[in-house]
């Protein structure tokens, strides 16, 4: 991307320059377009073998279990392939027994992001300042360390019990979840500003607040960013453990429904939504990533070589 | 030169806690003054405080003994009209090259619009017109140094600290740097201090040439460059006076190089 | 594994593993009890109980082999036979169910029976279960569809407590020692006691056999003087049940649970104590009723009612065959 | 640590050169053994300081706790510090309902460990090989992604249905918690190897495998290691939510059968140990990886200034 | 010196692809040999394909067109003998020195303890004895470079690629490591190319100079050096003749050095 961009600048100044290269007996630049096309038919083709190979995964694997869940294991205990298609079909077309699965996905949904946001906007503002304040830091640095041991699922019932059966108690079960992940990367990013940019804010005249704003949180960002991805995980899975401890909504209601009833396509089909969910919230969040961080370099330093 | 010095360091010694609990003395009963307008090259060898001395006249440390004095005032905080380039990369790697040289303005008060402004005009004059809108990673590194400059130069400082600046630049690169330098910093009054390992662009560059121990730094001996300017860094460090100069100093200086590098694995990397 | 064998001990002894859907729960203390008594070692039996809050986590054990008795209700059997697994209740622990539909006390001049559950948050255990069963049940002789209330999932103990103190529901489905905490400190107030036949007529209409031992029909086939000893120990425990009172009784349980209180404790075995039957023996009019039940609210049963052969779900020729004392 | 190593040496080697430093008209240097007492004697009081400030803390946070339960708020829902101080000096004296104490946790940690050394070798394992395979990270990357997103403590009860109520329902949920997270630092750790580390072993004579024993998994190593912290407290939250989700013996269990019995107290007894336990466990692994990466610089740059 | 070289690129074409998706050629047409014994300085503009040259040589990547030949035998694979040191720093930060340079007569199968003793010959040899069981982070750059050097002589090349060894040294250090190279190399009759930006460290050291072009790098021209041997490199740079090949290479090479600037932020640092 980069490249591109200067490549444009250097082909409108340095053109005649450029023609100057080449010495005069050696044999002239083969035509850089033909070498190109070449390059980029090897790689549709690599990646279409690619995609077949995954096909083909797939195909076996669901496959095998289909042809063992019908002949040799008991899909009481294991379901199989199509009884969870059945059973997605059934809840996406008719709905399930506590109503539409899209509330049920929506309240879930709900849940984890008003958690997320709660958690993760906690975890950022105290791991700043304590990665600032390293005096603070070192006295709490025990307390912190042992809030993160202790087993912070087991607290879901505790929060039934605190703040009921409503939003609240689930909302505080992903909020513990996803404080933590977040907390520890704001304070690292916070902490692991570079020392140099911090002088030289310093020196351009900025403020302690300046400070904060133009070079910590910014230089955080990227640490702060990364964690978000785990954390979201942790949210969903904060939900759905709130709502399994005591719930009259929810996909993790609708897993526990199912688990009472002997539904075991039922569990398997709660965890692929749930699972889905998961993955659109990652590619989101990596959309935001990549917004916020355009000025870093691009990751992807992909430079094989074209033969 | 002496009378009503723009940067007066007495007595100054600076003590650092070492990782291992220990006490590193870095700078020990430093004395230097720097005249108004003055460009002087500080060489040493490596690990001797020459960075240390640096923090102590910008205010970023203060000393642990002695007194440094900026404009007839003692060093308390950054002290007004200094301007550091530092010896590694220090622009903000999330701002464009325009953002990046309007940092300083907006820092001090400045209108979105008119740091703006000002940083465009700098961009310009160190010839990266063209380049605004990119990130330090797409820039090459002494395109990044550049940025750098004008980032320091846009606050008009009245005196310059700049600590090895060109150091990680290829050879080639360096010498047009250091043309630059000389072109920007022509006229405009500013005092200088230049930190560098490399005693000929020390020569290329300076009115005057400090020699430091081997650490803990102290001045050993002060030598004045008989250069006309305007020079042309390529072509003066193949003259005879060059020569003459780089000899003499370099005799003083291989005394604290050969201290230092006796001491052998003394630096810690 | 292996599900249709017990495993033996050295001495050729088999040993079983018994599954109790809350041992700490009154309405499965003749099993605890029955360990705490010595009945089973009298028989030659080795047992070892396990505890395990839901019921169908309870059963699926039992299916795949990892337990060979369940002490929970009896309503499972009749589920698992929709599902194609054999199950069946050898010792049938009492003929009513036990629980005890709560009212929050803030709410007990709005809601005065069933028929006054539209538009509210009912409790249950956990849902699919029998307290979700009987709730709905309830709601429904009242005249009420499943649209007109939502049931929440709450466990029991503690966080039922919680749900019915804090708002989260308005009424609930639960047993002893939990109903007797609340009804103790004013929290709630009773309105569907079916811990004695006369409140389970009045309130299902019939009776609904529950607590129950059961295991597969499998092991029962195989393992006949097996069984006949574990019905033994249990209709020995329910006898003695009958000649004890409730002191007595919380004496022999385990101290721990009586962690809230043991006056708490012996009043909630009082209030309980009387549902078990002394014999052991299933009434084949109760489990008709628990069919009909599910047959109206469990998804699992209501298509396959017609399908349903009760006598699978049940024997008493065990019980049967227990030596007088 | 490093530095002191160096002084020694130069205390042998150069003790005549470092005396001419000293340019004649200079002040002495100062007795830096008094400016060192000086310092060390400071460093002693700010640490005492931060002690009794970290006590008080934990003096304020139980004596307030404690007197609202006493008061206020209602115990029986909240517990209070003393009835958890009785429960635990019960179960540690007396024992609990399921036999001692000290049983249960080595129950826990026996799942715990085994589960976590399963899943940390195969983590590495995999993460090493498609950390070095372009092509087989290409085409699994779509699997492992989604894998990842599946809420895996609902698999707890999963496992007990496929495995069983013993030990290996417990491991499973462990390896899967502890998998993951070591996978995806092992896979970071074997594709960030340094090219020109690779490019010297190969210049150097290094066949395949001696370039993977002796260049990408001690490169790895320090990824790796960062991950088992985290990994750790996963396998012990696995292995809690294991036994809660059906058990007979275990710390999860112990909670569980207090929340059925009105004993919050026992929860937070229950609760207390696990965070105990884990804090412990963290300690270790600190050492260890002190102990692997001695060859890193110290990570405590604490360059904090004398005077 | 042309008849049987021990290196010899003919023709040789490397291209890589680019991030953004693009082909980009690093050397073009290339044709260049390396004589038994020789020691050649290699000297281009920043970027232009030296490194890339080098590793066409020592077969860690192979020409996309053209050939290179080492010791008579086309190269597939690392060829037997080659030694290479490279820009960056290269030792296991995980090993003490001496196991460091014990590497490579590990990797090629001497038993631990032979492998020990050649290694702590070497690391005497450069300089490094009582340092043995130092970590790499425990070294100044200089040392670490040491280390570097000896873990590439014990193999005992007969061919020793370096690429711009010491260009993160400083100045002094970079000196002294000049001269402890040409000390460890005369007398092992090791063909040697020598990547450099720094003119002065080419002519310093080398018995030849090759001026490449501007990206796609090929060779421009080619100097011999008429100093002689044995060299004290601190001492030759003041010296006339120096002086003389200086202003003559620099000549052919300020034109590929302009060109590269003028292509403005070509380098993506
Ligand atoms: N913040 C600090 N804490 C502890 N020690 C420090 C600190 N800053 C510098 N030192 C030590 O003080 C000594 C002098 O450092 P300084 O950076 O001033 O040297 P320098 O002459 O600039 O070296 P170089 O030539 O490598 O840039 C070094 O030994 C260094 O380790
Ligand atoms: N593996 C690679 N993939 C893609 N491009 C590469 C690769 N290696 C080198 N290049 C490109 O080839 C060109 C020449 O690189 P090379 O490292 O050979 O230059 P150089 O002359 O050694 O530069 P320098 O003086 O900075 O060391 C550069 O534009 C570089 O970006
Ligand atoms: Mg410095
Ligand atoms: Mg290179």
């Amino acid at each position: 991307m980069s490249r591109e961009g200067l490549d444009v600048q250097e082909a409108v100044t340095d053109a005649p320059a450029a023609t100057t290269t080449a010495a005069p007996a050696r044999a002239p630049l083969p035509d850089t377009a033909a070498v190109q096309r070449q390059a980029s038919a090897a790689r549709r083709r690599r990646r279409a073998g690619m995609w077949a190979l995954r096909l083909l995964l797939v195909v076996v694997w669901l496959g095998s279990w289909e042809a063992a869940a019908t002949w040799w294991i008991d899909p009481f205990f294991y379901s199989k392939p199509s009884a969870i298609w059945h059973r997605l079909v059934e809840w996406f077309d008719i709905g399930t027994q506590f109503g539409s699965v899209w509330e049920q996905i929506l309240i879930t949904l709900e849940e984890a992001v008003l958690g997320f946001v709660i958690g993760a906007a906690a975890g950022v503002v105290l791991g700043v300042l304590l990665g600032r304040s390293r005096y603070l830091a070192d006295v709490l640095a025990p307390f912190i360390k042992a809030a993160n041991a202790v087993p912070r699922i087991v607290l879901a019932s505790l929060f039934i019990i605190w703040f009921g059966f409503g939003l609240a108690s689930k909302v505080a079960t992903v909020v513990v979840l996803v404080f933590f992940a977040v907390f520890f990367n704001a304070f690292t990013g916070a902490r692991e500003v570079d020392r140099n940019l911090l002088d030289n804010a310093r020196i351009l005249g900025a403020s302690r607040l300046q400070v904060l704003g133009t070079i910590v949180l910014p230089s955080a960002t990227s640490w702060i960013l990364s964690s978000l991805h785990t954390a979201f995980g942790f949210a969903l899975i904060g939900a759905v453990v709130g709502e399994y401890a005591g719930a009259s909504k929810g996909l993790g209601l609708l897993i526990s429904n199912a688990q009472g009833t002997f539904d075991s396509a039922g569990i398997y089909a709660g965890m692929i939504i749930i699972t889905v969910v998961a993955l659109v919230a990652e590619w989101l969040l990596t959309m935001l990533e990549n917004r916020l961080l355009r000025w870093r370099p691009s990751a992807s330093r992909s430079s094989a070589e074209v033969v | 030169m002496t009378e009503d010095p723009v940067i007066r360091l007495r007595g100054a010694t600076k003590r650092f806690r070492s990782s291992s609990g220990g006490v590193h003395t870095a700078v020990h009963d430093l004395t230097m003054t720097v005249g108004r307008g003055e460009f002087v090259a500080v060489v040493g060898p490596t690990g001797c405080g020459k960075s240390t001395t640096l923090s102590l006249v910008s205010g970023l440390e203060p000393p642990s003994e002695g007194e440094a004095v900026v404009n007839g005032r003692p060093v308390t905080g950054i002290p007004d009209g200094v301007g550091y380039m530092f010896q590694a990369d220090a622009i903000l790697p999330w701002r464009t090259v325009l953002d990046n040289v309007a940092t300083g303005p907006r820092y001090r008060g400045a209108s979105k619009r008119e740091a703006r402004e000002r940083a465009r005009d700098w961009v310009r004059r160190v010839g990266l017109a063209g380049f605004e809108d990119y990130y330090p990673h797409q820039l090459s590194g002494g395109m990044r140094k550049r940025v750098a400059m004008a980032q320091t130069l846009v606050n008009e400082p009245s005196i310059l600290l700049m600590d090895e600046p060109f150091s990680a630049l290829d050879v080639q690169t360096r010498a047009l740097m250091q043309d630059e330098l000389l072109r920007l910093w022509s006229g405009t009054g500013a005092a200088v201090v230049f930190v560098t390992h490399d005693l000929e662009e020390a020569i290329c560059l300076a009115d005057r040439v400090l020699v430091m121990t081997a650490s803990p730094a102290t001045v050993k001996a002060s030598f004045t460059v008989p250069l006309a300017r305007p020079r042309d860094v390529e072509r003066i460090r193949l003259s005879t006076e060059f020569l003459d100069v780089y000899r003499e100093i370099w005799e003083s200086l291989r005394e604290e190089v050969e201290k230092t590098r006796e001491r052998g694995g003394k630096r810690v990397a | 594994r292996e599900s249709r064998t017990l495993p033996l001990g050295e001495d050729g002894q088999p040993e079983i593993t018994i599954m109790v859907g809350g041992v700490d729960k009154v309405i499965y203390l003749p099993a605890m009890l029955t360990e705490r008594l010595g009945g089973f070692e009298r028989q030659g039996l080795r047992v070892k109980l396990l505890s395990e809050q839901s019921g169908a986590n309870a059963e699926t054990t039992l299916l795949s082999g990892d337990v060979h008795a369940v002490v929970g209700f009896y309503d499972h059997t009749i589920d698992l036979q929709a599902k194609d697994q054999c199950i069946t209740s050898v010792v049938q622990l009492a003929d009513v169910p036990g629980e005890v539909e709560l009212v929050a006390a803030n709410k007990a001049d709005e809601i005065r029976s069933p028929a006054d559950f539209r538009g509210r948050k009912l409790g249950v255990t956990s849902l699919g279960s029998s307290t979700d069963f009987l709730t709905r049940y309830l709601a429904g002789s009242a005249g009420l569809s499943t649209s007109d209330y939502t049931t929440v999932k709450v466990g029991a103990g503690q966080t039922f407590i919680a749900g019915m103190t804090n708002g989260g529901i308005d009424a609930g489905m639960t047993t002893d020692p939990t109903v007797a905490q609340l009804v103790n400190s004013g929290k709630a107030k009773i309105i569907a006691d079916m811990r004695t036949e006369e409140g389970t007529r009045q309130a299902l209409g019939g009776l609904y056999p529950a607590s129950s031992v059961y295991m597969k029909c499998e092991i029962v086939e195989r393992y006949p003087e097996v069984v006949q000893k574990l019905a033994n120990a249990f209709v020995e425990t329910l006898r003695w049940l009958k000649q004890h009172t409730p002191e007595e009784i919380a004496d022999r349980m385990p101290p721990s649970f009586a962690n809230a209180g043991r006056d708490l404790y012996v009043q909630s075995i009082r209030d309980s104590v009387g549902m078990f039957n002394g014999t052991g023996r299933m009434k084949p009019e109760g489990a008709q009723n628990v069919l009909n039940v599910l047959s109206q609210f469990s998804t699992n049963v209501k298509p396959k009612k017609d399908r349903i052969d009760l006598s699978r779900t049940y024997t008493t020729r065990f019980v049967d065959n227990v030596p007088a004392s």
